[in-house]
């Protein structure tokens, strides 16, 4: 199986939790992103995820190098699902194996606030009266158009 | 020749996902201008620009058979 | 099933995982710790592991009722297995939704040092040359036998 | 009656896991002294007391029908 994938089909974290798990972990976060019926009050019917696939998978190999040069000893698998998700699918899945709990911990964390970082993958939200692209208007490096 | 991509909110705007052009030796930037003005929208929007599957900077220069993706800003997890 | 649970079978984390999960959860952590082989250039056979087994499960719904209280929206569910685990074996289970991604980590990492403190489980670790039951001698309150 | 339980390294020391007592009307302390008198190994030894499934205090009395449980530092995880 690949480590960091772009997949269509429902998500199975173990099998990412298992391609991480060697003799020597003897620690492994496994997160799961999954989709929210209520957002600040508005109610989703169900999220379509985009992604340009290539780069996408790419860019999460490169966090797990991220990752590997933060927390030398851990390992660390990724997937994130698109097309059409319905409430409570899973969108992300992150495994971290390490020796110790604490890296195992604070390297997951670190892999999904760099994938809403640098991943190209979009989320459109789908609500009773309409839908919207999803993106963080706040984030910097971008470049506007004037 | 380029290829273009377009994503997400772009590509709705583009109409099109992905197209060809006889356009090499410019910069991003003026990439950049050249599909703000051919398509409505464009203007306005936060775009990242991907050159070969890697982000780019707008005095990067665009070379025949580079592939560019128009990149809003990305919003996956 | 129990939320909170002593277990001699082998560990299945997406039973946790599946748990909690809720359609208000938009984060679920699951940590799993595991046997390792080396422990500070020792190599380890395997564990046994023994548990008070009704003061665990209780004190282990304790610990979710402390993560409640300091992260009211999470839901949370642990597993410990007792009896002889082989590497790589999962020894406990931790599975924590909550509907953003923050609190899922804390209070996952939160329950984990609270089970290694209060929860009356016991590892004994068997090498090629001898055994020993495990316990942090610099712990607190416990009392000395003069 | 009270019932005593023994974990992990205290019962391999006692070499029992489980018995009944006549003793009533004791402080935690008074009993902790008296395994520790009747079991080699115990002095010395890091102990919690458990009754009744809590975690008790050495002053805490311990009353007929209470289990009782002798704890060494635990180690899940």
């Amino acid at each position: 199986m690949k480590l960091f994938e772009i997949v269509t089909d429902e998500i199975q974290p173990e099998k990412y939790r298992e391609a991480v798990v060697h003799p020597g972990a003897g620690a492994v976060t496994v997160f799961t992103g999954h989709v929210r019926e209520w957002t600040k009050g508005v109610r989703t019917l169900y999220l379509e995820y985009d992604a340009y696939v290539s780069m996408a998978e790419k860019k999460m190999a490169e966090i797990s190098e991220e990752v590997q040069h933060k927390w030398p000893e851990t390992k660390i698998a990724i997937a994130h699902r698109i097309g059409k998700l319905k409430i409570s699918d899973i969108a992300v899945v992150i495994a971290v194996s390490s020796p110790h709990r604490k890296h195992a911990y604070e390297a997951n964390e670190y892999a999904i606030e760099r994938i809403k970082e640098i991943v190209p993958i979009w989320k459109k939200e789908i609500w009773e009266n309409g839908q919207e692209w999803k993106g963080d208007q706040r984030k910097k490096p971008l470049l506007e158009v004037e | 020749m380029i290829t273009l991509y377009y994503f997400a909110g772009l590509r709705d705007k583009a109409g099109v996902d992905v197209e060809q052009v006889q356009l090499t030796g410019l910069k991003v930037r003026e990439l950049l201008e050249y599909v703000s003005n051919k398509y409505e929208g464009f203007k306005g929007s936060l775009i990242h620009i991907a050159v070969n599957e890697e982000y780019a900077l707008l005095d990067d220069i665009v070379k025949d058979g580079d592939v560019v993706a128009f990149i809003p800003p990305v919003s996956g997890g």
